[in-house]
């Protein structure tokens, strides 16, 4: 078991390092870095001091190099608009954006997964349509525009919540619901789905020959089942919601690490942007990796030998 | 009165009478920035933000007092030209940092040797690079030696050039600067998020200068990047001040009847560069016919008057008209599409031809400029792009055709955007050595008058060759809550200091 | 009664299955609703030009934002003008051309990748399977609308970036799925008999594997095509996406978004549009899912 | 005779609409007395299971009972609320499935699952729970119950599984026993022991059993008295003995002659015919890739396997599962790589090649696979399907249909159906249409992998009839594979028996059947059900006699 945790835990390294290396090369490949940390105003002078400060001449490997080197160290360079260490960004931006995840991951699970199992207990009848629709709905809303109307809505016109910024737990509503209504068709169909067809294994007959009440077959047996690759899509889903926070932050100015990407990217701050892709990286990894373990604890087949 | 059009004024209805009117009690006035700062300091950010900040925390020698353009003593009561390389300062006594620190000669001098030296990599070296030293003559006098005459000495003194405290700098450096700024001026900072979030006190100990106290006790400024979110805000009383507001969106508000609009002209101008010198390889553009011909296509009154709207002025100077030496007695051609046409035809291009066009900012001007292009026969493929890239790809000589526009940094002298342009570095698309020899000998002669006859030359010329189609200047639209008195100026800079409750 | 009993009829009951999906097609409302829509979609896509009086890109900076009919607006430009006086209605139509383009193109280069991949690795699993695997690992890893936005906003946005971009970052669904459709399939003993009957590998791949995971390819194409049109008018909304004066409705809603809370109808038309679009592509998708998918085993 | 426990009457179960047939099962009247074993015996689709379902209140939703009743221990349980049947459920009446590697819950221990059947039920303790949990898993022969009890589903063998179905059954001392194939999925040796088990049962726990089954030497082991049901109606019932030895329905007895017969006729006498094939020391290993929790094994599947088969014989490995004999046959059609030895095709060893040299003896061998639906390519035609062999190795394709038109007809299939596609055809018909799509190469040996074990039994034997002929026709060889000793003694003229990877025992039919000499081949032949039953000739018998309903006068 452990022998394999390592191995799992070594192939995780190889993807981070893969995504690194890619990303590097990607964003270093395009354009001078020198101008982006000049800036707007800065001169030619300005300029030419930079390319030779920073080595933008040496080989992208060698830069490459360079970078990973400190990546091991936990030192991801120096962010080149606040000149601080971009570890030091990254982590101060990392929370707000983690409680979102969080937040969206529990909003979309809470409203999926009992709105599936409802579904899928009675294929055909009114929830199920209703979920289904709500589904394929929810689906086709763009989220820029979803939360753009809802601060229209609950903000301005009802004043029920604050627009922007993450200063209480107000502030975090509307981003919660924008970012989580997104994950939860996906995981609702697969809930339903997993349901339906744990419905008809083979054990839910025996636990009903067995005289079991309804809400044990449900609960204990169907729902332990159906769950276990919901567990691994709301690993990637969390991942992806990290990422996809972008929008929702730099729409309710929250000041996360998906904002903090998007302004990298507009000035162009390379060693940000490079750190966050690792970090966001990362935590897709780490979701997967902990998904697994927690579907090995919930399914013994995958857990003994 | 449609349905629909009810429904939309009701939304309005409800957005007023939902405001929130709590700021005047507690004192805090609420504003936001739309981008992150870098870095509260100011040598170390290019951010239009930073220089609002610098405005507020900090103090230069000089003032400039923006309704009568004059420079004043801030921080040195007294100076005097002593040779065209050498002027001597008297500085205020009894002035304090924000910690306590007194201000001397001493630290307007390791203020100028610090950000002079270039392995302190000071980001905006234009800024400061045209001073050589400082000397202390005694505590509260200080000379400032120069490396070549500078006309524009005076407005960088009063603008970007901050003073910094001496010991407190040496010892915390930018970084600590970045997030703990001393200054001495009328504002200083209580709590500081980087990028994130600024708070600022008023400084009870502010010396009686021309800048003058702040009246509002406490400052919160926020980052909003979403002008919607940021006017959402504004409608919900959590935000007291816009600045920087779109024109239809300022129109809009101003419509509303409760808030006041203010629209100020602003250092920046609009303009299109053309590569004249045909850098980016075989171009229609190296022919002067072409380029006056789209000097003729693009109506730039109109673009003004529906997009751009305010205060801004159809300019055909390489400068903005408030800058010292912009003569703006020039040549022009006017929007004149036939006229355009009969000279794409004698240049060749009957059958107008296809061009790169590249832009960073204001795309719907974009958008219009090509449009009117289009009409005349040239077909435009946009290349909208981060400044970096653009700027960048610009100064290798890739770009044959580009929508830029510059600030000047609020410094208020030709020379802060024609020596950028045309003195033939790389983003000098005209590559004319007549022009680059006249901005020279401008730029090296303390003669105003000399100065101002080498600029309309040098400006003159930049119009008969169509090398660029100046287009406008730039406006600011300021939009005041109900209990916000201010009186907004006309160099970008919102004066956190000069705000007061009605 | 020892004597063979005759060999019973060929069952004339049972359609072919493509008689039996047409049948269930035809049965399947969401399917009919979102094909409805998608061929409306598409026929103003194909005939913009006829349907619209005004070019998409003449400006007229004089009339601009002119109100649609229904709040008051005149006929000559029924769904408004926009904010450089440019007719509503016209970009919109054009701009159908231009989304259903970016999915349509975008799903093709991912599913040539994710497909490809998927299928080699679920054929001939092994080392095959565990390089593919590591590869949609790094792809899952690789923060979608970071990387995409990072590489348009580095290299300039045009429609090829957005489209090749957009491709090369949405095939891992194509992977994944067909990897373990093709395993399934794999494992059917008619892959084993064509192998057993001389079948080469290019052959048993295209005639046994391919017509078999047909219906998943068909369905994750759908879902990637929505995908990617929602993802295209995000990173337009972030004003990363393809060029103006391209009339796409991404576009439209970033440049609409400017005047949210006056003009709301700026970004509530192309705001319809593009949900009515990725609606019934979904539709439509989930539609060829349920129509297909009971098919595989009689 | 006492009351009897369980007494159907009248039943009607109604099929949803759209079916082939309006009833699952149609007036069905039968009864269950204490510590006595009905068999339900039938073909698929007549209705057998849906019976079982109904009394336990199982059936699935899109079926209804439309009339009659099902009494049990004097209620209708058919008007029964559901609550309360469920009540009865696993109190009262217990039922034992077929699969039993599916019948449990992967995520719980067995110990747990059964337990829930006191929690359920009783108001027992937890620690009684544990001591009455256990002492069952002793009652149903489990070895160390105390490991069992700890023990998930996946780590017990399918045998292990279904007793604890059994255990699970009997935990609370139902009085109705229902169990539905519950031998089908298992190997012989673990149904004779299940089988077993279920008699002695009868007599400690005085339930009586409904036993579902389509196997006639399962009756014949087991059954009190026997109902024989074809598309929903009962067609025969009476005591076992009277029904199996003397079947008075047509259909019944078109069912009992359809069992394979333990001997043949006459092996033929093949001495002089040349070796057609010839496999030598065939070794083949897999290893089992760890994953994240589980070790790497090593498995070998086939260890120096040896035999020869001469032109127009058909040879019979036979083994339970598990025993090697599908991985050699992969390796026989070159799925699989051999790790070692030879197999010689008429004097070519082919074992070594590389699959570009091997393709033009792909021909030589084809197969017919055990799956009749995964077999064929639902999205290609028949035609398409069948010129497929030929067209790889070049042949015209004009060619190719008049052999394919050809075979249709030798395998009793209009060559109309060349243009449908498989969804169209029954079971039955799609082994034939393997059959004919494997001939249309030429094949010299023809192997027959489990090719009738999914079939109803009259299926079955049409199709091995079919074969038998073509064997005899073309001078064909056949390798016929599987686990049912009875089929392979029907159609066999030598058999190897095969046990973890190798051969145990080789020889004529009689001889492995007369004088077996592994002790594993002793056992296979003991473990086989029905052994007491003299199969009926059913020629013999005096003709039936039937109404207009088809019922027996």
């Amino acid at each position: 078991m452990l022998l394999f945790t390592l191995k799992r835990f070594g192939l995780a390294i190889c993807v981070a390092l893969t995504v690194s290396a890619i990303s590097f090369g990607l964003l270093y490949m395009a354009g001078d870095p020198a101008v982006a940390i000049a800036g707007e105003n800065a001169s030619s002078v300005d300029i030419a001091a930079i390319t030779a400060q920073y080595g933008f001449d040496r080989p992208l490997l060698v830069q490459y190099a360079d970078w990973l080197g400190g990546a091991l160290t936990g030192d991801l360079g120096r962010s080149w608009y606040f000149d601080l260490p971009v570890t030091q960004i990254v982590t101060d931006r990392l929370g707000v954006t983690v409680t979102l995840g969080a937040l969206a991951i529990s909003f979309a699970l809470i409203l999926a997964i009992p709105m599936g199992v409802a579904a899928a207990v009675r294929p055909n009848s009114l929830i199920d349509r209703a979920a289904l629709f709500l589904s394929v709905v929810g689906q086709a809303i763009p989220s820029f525009w979803f939360g753009l109307i809802l601060i229209v809505v609950f903000s301005i016109k009802l004043g029920l919540v604050p627009a922007s910024g993450s200063a209480s737990w107000k502030h975090f509503i509307l981003p919660t619901v924008v970012l989580g209504y997104y994950a939860t068709p996906a995981i609702m169909r697969l809930t339903r789905a997993g349901m339906l067809e744990v419905l008809s294994a083979d054990y839910i007959r025996t636990a009903r020959a067995k005289g079991l009440d309804t809400r044990k077959i449900l609960f204990k047996h169907a729902l332990r089942n159906a769950i276990i690759p919901v567990i691994s899509l709301a690993a990637v889903q969390m991942g992806f919601m990290l990422g996809g926070s972008i929008v929702v932050e730099s729409i309710f100015a929250l000041h996360g690490a998906g904002y903090l990407a998007w302004e990298s990217i507009s000035r162009n701050d390379l060693p940000v942007m490079q750190a966050l892709i690792l970090v966001f990286s990362m935590f897709y990894i780490l979701f997967t990796f902990l998904a697994d373990l927690l579907n090995a604890w919930m399914d013994p087949r995958l857990r003994v030998g | 009165m449609t349905p629909a059009r009810m429904l939309l004024g009701s939304t309005c209805l409800a957005l007023c009478a939902g405001m929130a009117n709590a700021d005047q009690a507690s004192g805090t006035l609420n504003l936001a920035f739309s981008k992150e700062v870098e870095t509260a300091d100011v040598y170390f950010n290019t951010a239009r933000e930073g220089l609002l900040l610098n405005h507020a925390i900090w103090d230069g020698l000089l003032y400039r007092n923006p309704e009568t353009g004059a420079y004043e003593g801030n921080l040195a009561t007294d100076w005097t030209w002593i040779d065209p390389t050498t002027i001597e300062f008297k500085l205020r006594e009894g002035v304090t940092f924000h910690n306590g620190e007194a201000f001397t000669a001493d630290d307007v001098v390791y203020t100028v040797d610090y950000v002079t030296n270039p392995d302190n990599g000071v980001k905006n070296l234009a800024n400061v690079m045209w001073m050589e030293r400082a000397e202390k003559i005694d505590d509260h006098t200080v000379r400032l030696i120069l490396k070549a005459p500078f006309p524009a000495a005076e407005d960088f003194l009063a603008g970007p050039v901050a003073i910094y405290p001496d010991e407190y700098y040496a010892e915390v450096g930018p970084q600590g600067m970045g997030v703990a700024p001393i200054g001495t001026g009328p504002l200083k900072v209580a709590e500081l998020d980087p990028g994130k979030h600024f708070v600022l006190e008023a400084n009870e100990a502010y010396f009686d200068g021309p800048k003058g106290a702040s009246a509002i006790g406490r400052i919160d400024i926020r980052t909003i990047p979403d002008v919607n979110t940021q006017i959402a805000e504004f409608f919900n009383g959590t935000l007291d001040f816009l600045w920087n507001v779109p024109a239809d969106q300022a129109e809009k508000l101003e419509a509303m009847g409760r808030y006041e609009v203010v629209n100020a002209p602003a250092m920046r101008v609009g303009y299109i560069s053309m590569d004249a010198a045909g850098r980016s390889g075989e171009s229609p553009l190296t022919d002067k016919r072409v380029r006056q011909a789209i000097y003729h296509a693009i109506d730039r009154q109109t673009i003004l008057d529906a997009l751009v709207k305010g205060s801004s002025k159809v300019v055909d100077s390489a400068c903005a008209p408030v800058q010292t030496a912009c003569a703006q007695d020039l040549p022009s051609y006017e929007y004149d599409p036939e006229k355009a046409k009969a000279l794409l035809a004698e240049a060749g291009y009957a059958d107008g031809f296809t061009i790169d066009f590249y832009a960073y900012r204001d795309r719907p001007y974009a958008e219009a400029m090509m449009g009117f292009l289009d009409a005349v026969g040239i077909k435009t493929n946009l290349n909208y792009m981060q400044y970096a890239a653009l700027r960048e790809q610009h100064r290798k000589g890739e770009v044959p055709m580009t929508f830029l526009t510059w600030g000047s940094n609020s410094v208020a002298d030709a020379s802060a955007m024609t020596a950028e342009f045309f003195t033939g570095g790389p983003q000098d698309d005209a590559r004319d050595p007549e022009i680059i020899d006249w901005i020279q000998q401008a730029d090296s002669t303390t003669d105003k008058e000399k100065r101002a006859g080498h600029y309309k030359q040098a400006l003159t010329k930049i119009v008969e060759e169509a090398y660029w189609v100046p287009l406008f200047t730039y406006n600011v639209n300021y939009v005041l809550g109900p209990d916000i008195a201010y009186t907004p100026t006309d160099d970008e800079i919102v004066r956190f200091f000069a705000f007061d409750w009605k | 009664m020892t004597h063979t009993p005759p060999v019973p009829p060929v069952r004339e009951v049972q359609p072919s299955p493509r008689q039996m999906m047409l049948r269930r097609a035809l049965r399947h409302r969401g399917l009919l609703f979102g094909g409805a829509v998608m061929l409306v979609i598409l026929l103003i896509a194909i005939f913009a030009p006829l349907l619209s009086q005004h070019s998409p890109y003449a400006q007229s900076l004089m009339a601009r934002m002119k109100p649609p009919v229904f709040l008051g607006g005149e006929a000559t430009h029924w769904l408004g003008t926009d904010a450089l006086g440019r007719d509503y209605w016209s970009r919109l139509a054009h701009g159908a051309r231009v989304s259903l383009m970016i999915g349509l193109f975008a799903a093709t280069i991912s599913a040539l990748i994710g497909s490809t991949l998927g299928i080699l690795a679920g054929y001939f699993g092994g080392r095959v399977d565990m390089a593919v695997t590591f590869l949609i690992n790094v792809r899952l890893a690789m923060p979608v609308v970071l990387v995409a936005l990072a590489v348009v906003a580095l290299f300039g946005g045009s429609l090829t970036v957005v489209v090749t971009v957009l491709g090369l970052l949405l095939w891992d669904r194509f992977a994944v799925v067909l990897r373990a459709a093709t395993m399934q399939v794999r494992k059917l003993e008619y892959v084993a008999a064509a192998e057993v009957l001389g079948a080469s590998l290019p052959r048993i791949l295209w005639k046994d594997i391919l017509p078999n995971v047909m219906n998943h390819l068909i369905v994750i194409f759908t879902l990637e095509m929505a995908h990617a049109i929602i993802l295209e008018a995000a990173l337009s909304f972030l004003g990363l996406g393809v060029q103006p004066p391209t009339p796409s409705w991404g576009l439209m809603i970033s440049e609409g978004k400017e005047m949210l809370l006056f003009e709301p109808w700026l970004i509530t038309i192309p705001g319809v549009a593009l949900f009515l679009l990725v609606l019934s592509i979904n539709m439509l998708g989930d539609g060829i899912r349920d129509v297909t998918a009971p098919e595989g085993r009689n | 005779m006492t009351d009897p426990i369980l007494s159907i009457r009248n039943l009607t179960v109604d099929l949803p609409r759209g079916a082939d047939r309006p009833h699952a099962v149609e007036a069905l009247t039968l009864q269950v007395q204490p510590r006595e074993i009905v068999c339900i015996v039938g073909e698929s689709g007549s209705g057998k299971s849906i019976t079982a379902f109904t009394t336990m209140g199982l059936l699935p939703k899109a079926l209804t009972p439309s009339s009659g009743e099902v009494l049990f221990e004097g209620r209708d349980l058919l008007t029964l609320p559901a609550a309360e049947h469920a009540k009865l459920r696993g109190r009262r009446m217990a039922m034992i499935f077929q699969e039993p590697m599916s019948a449990l819950n992967p995520c719980y221990t067995v110990g747990d699952q059964i337990e829930e059947m006191f929690e359920q039920h009783t108001t027992l303790s937890k620690a009684e729970r544990r001591a009455r949990t256990l002492h069952l898993l002793d009652e149903v022969q489990l070895p160390d119950p105390p490991r069992i009890y700890e023990s998930y589903p996946h780590q017990l063998s399918g045998g292990q599984r279904q007793r604890i179905v059994i255990a699970m059954a009997l935990a609370l001392d139902p009085a109705l026993l229902i169990a539905d194939e519950p031998t089908t999925a298992l190997d012989l040796s673990t149904q004779a022991q299940i089988l077993h088990l279920l008699k002695d049962l009868r007599e400690k726990h005085s339930a009586g059993i409904l036993f579902v089954t389509h196997d006639f030497d399962v009756v014949a082991e087991i059954a009190d008295r026997v109902v024989v049901m074809k598309q929903g109606r009962i067609v025969e019932q009476g005591p076992a003995e009277e029904v199996l030895t003397r079947p008075r329905h047509p259909y019944t007895r078109l069912l009992i002659d359809a069992v394979p017969r333990r001997s043949r006729a006459v092996g033929q006498d093949l001495s002089r015919s040349p070796e057609i094939l010839r496999v030598a020391g065939l070794d083949k290993t897999y290893h089992i890739r760890g994953t994240m929790f589980r070790p790497a094994r090593t498995v070998h599947a086939c260890r120096d396997i040896e035999f020869g088969v001469r032109r127009g014989e058909t040879l019979g490995i036979v083994g339970e599962s598990g025993s090697g004999k599908s991985t050699l046959v992969k390796c026989l059609i070159r799925l699989e790589d051999p790790d070692n030895g030879a197999v010689w095709v008429e004097g070519t060893n082919i074992a070594g090649y590389s699959r570009r040299a091997l393709h033009p003896y792909r021909k030589d061998i084809q197969i017919v696979f055990q799956d009749p639906y995964g077999s064929l390519n639902p999205r290609r035609t028949i035609g398409d399907q069948l010129a497929e062999g030929p067209t790889n190795f070049g042949e015209p394709r004009a060619k190719v249909m008049a052999r394919a038109r050809e075979l249709m007809r030798i395998v009793r299939l209009e060559p109309e159906a060349l243009n449908r596609y498989p969804n169209q055809f029954s079971g039955g018909q799609r082994q034939r249409i393997c059959i004919a799509r494997a001939l249309m190469v030429e094949p010299k040996v023809l192997i027959a992998d489990e090719a009738v074990s999914a079939l109803d039994v009259s299926v079955q034997k049409e199709v091995l009839k079919l074969l038998n002929e073509i064997r005899d026709r073309m001078g064909l060889t056949v390798l016929f594979i599987t686990h049912d000793l009875r089929v392979a003694a029907q159609v066999c003229d030598r058999l190897i028996v095969m046990q973890k990877g190798e051969i145990v025992e080789r020889g004529t039919v009689d001889e492995v059947f007369g004088t077996p000499k592994h002790a594993y081949t002793q056992k296979l032949l003991a473990a086989q059900p029905g052994q007491a039953w003299e199969v009926p000739d059913i020629a013999s018998l005096p003709p039936a006699r039937l109404d207009a309903m088809g019922g027996l006068i």
